[in-house]
């Protein structure tokens, strides 16, 4: 079961293990990823072009399931405004082998920050707001894969 | 035709997408982008570093050299920062 | 916040989730083990020590927590009697940073298997029941970090 | 003292546990195990194999040579199959 999702709503964790771990999975891997309050920040916004996030999610999901022996896979992203603490991001992937489920998080998570499509503005308690700059360890980080 | 703005260039342009009808001449990304710069104050704004604009058309990432053609979307916008 | 415990009592992975998370941290990983009913496989007895046990697994925590910054890091082990898709094993490891959590993740799952005195049973339904050998391919896996 | 079995050994000694007082002459896990080999038929089954057996003394891992002293505990069992 591969389950792909780009929505503003909150990602409710609990909920969505559940329903990935219907099936019985012999190892379980997750990433979640949450918004830091560091150095004041009151809230992130992720700006998106909803088709391109779409896709992005979707290729990722089927390179992920080529390559690697898959129970399950769920892959949700949140975009819109956003507080610290909440989450971002949510890998789950499931397989018979923990391997394999390591490794496709690990993949998933690494190719999501340079393959999807999002542009990160963050604003601080002092009024500061600002959209965040690319940077180059995330490619680095992502070409271990090629 | 119709061009999408997205992250900081959305910001600069004031607007989120609008139509045009591209002038005689503006053939690929890269003269869209060049002419987008002088036609008013926030294209200015918005397209002053060009090589800091990255383009998508009908929903795939292309290059400045790329043809509009009849694509019915140009989406212009800042390199990704990430998931 | 570590917390690390070794109990015959199932596992409430959205539980530990919960408890895990109540701090707020920029990355979280996990992995889950569930039991597989490969083979026909309707038991698995885990066999343990409990002072071997209980220190393999403070020791593990205590060097994950000296070689990454941890925000909280939750190791559960079950042991005695379980059945198919009931969860054996839960890491979940926070950081700031998410590279911290999956490297740490990875890692306790790789020690968990060579470094914590357990002893496998498998009972089939058939009735045959045998205690597991050692696999070479645990250790190769657990040298890696060496 | 007290010995503890696991797992296979266990089931071959037929108890987790008993008190022992040891024999003159064994002073190491090596004797001990060698000792229980020949002490009866159960214990021929347990040890036919000691370069399978494995050792702790008072809750740490030791070799055959590890001297039994005034330790409270030995415990015998296979190598670990993992979590």
């Amino acid at each position: 079961m591969i389950r792909v999702d780009v929505r503003p709503e909150p990602i409710d964790v609990a909920a969505e293990l559940a329903a990935h771990d219907a099936g019985g999975h012999g190892a379980s891997a997750s990433f979640i990823g949450r918004v830091r309050g560091d150095d004041g920040l009151v809230e992130l916004f992720l700006d998106h072009h909803p088709v391109l996030t779409a896709r992005g999610l979707d290729e990722l999901a089927t390179q992920a399931a080529a390559r690697w022996r898959l129970g399950a896979l769920t892959l949700i992203h949140r975009v819109g405004a956003m507080a610290p603490g909440d989450t971002i991001v949510l890998v789950l992937a499931s397989s018979p082998h923990r391997a394999e489920a390591l490794a496709v998080t690990e993949y998933l998570i690494d190719r999501l920050k340079t393959d999807v499509m999002l542009w990160k503005r963050e604003t601080f308690a002092d009024g500061r707001a600002a959209w965040v700059e690319q940077r180059e360890g995330d490619h680095a980080r992502a070409e271990r894969w090629d | 035709m119709r061009i999408a703005y997205f992250a900081w260039v959305r910001e600069r342009m004031g607007i989120a997408e609008e139509a045009v009808e591209l002038p005689t001449g503006i053939a690929t990304v890269g003269d869209l982008v060049r002419w987008l710069a002088t036609r008013d104050a926030r294209g200015a704004r918005a397209f002053a570093e060009p090589h800091r604009i990255r383009a998508a058309l009908g929903g795939a990432m292309v290059g400045a050299d790329a043809v509009i053609g009849d694509a019915e979307e140009v989406a212009l916008f800042p390199p990704v920062t990430g998931g």
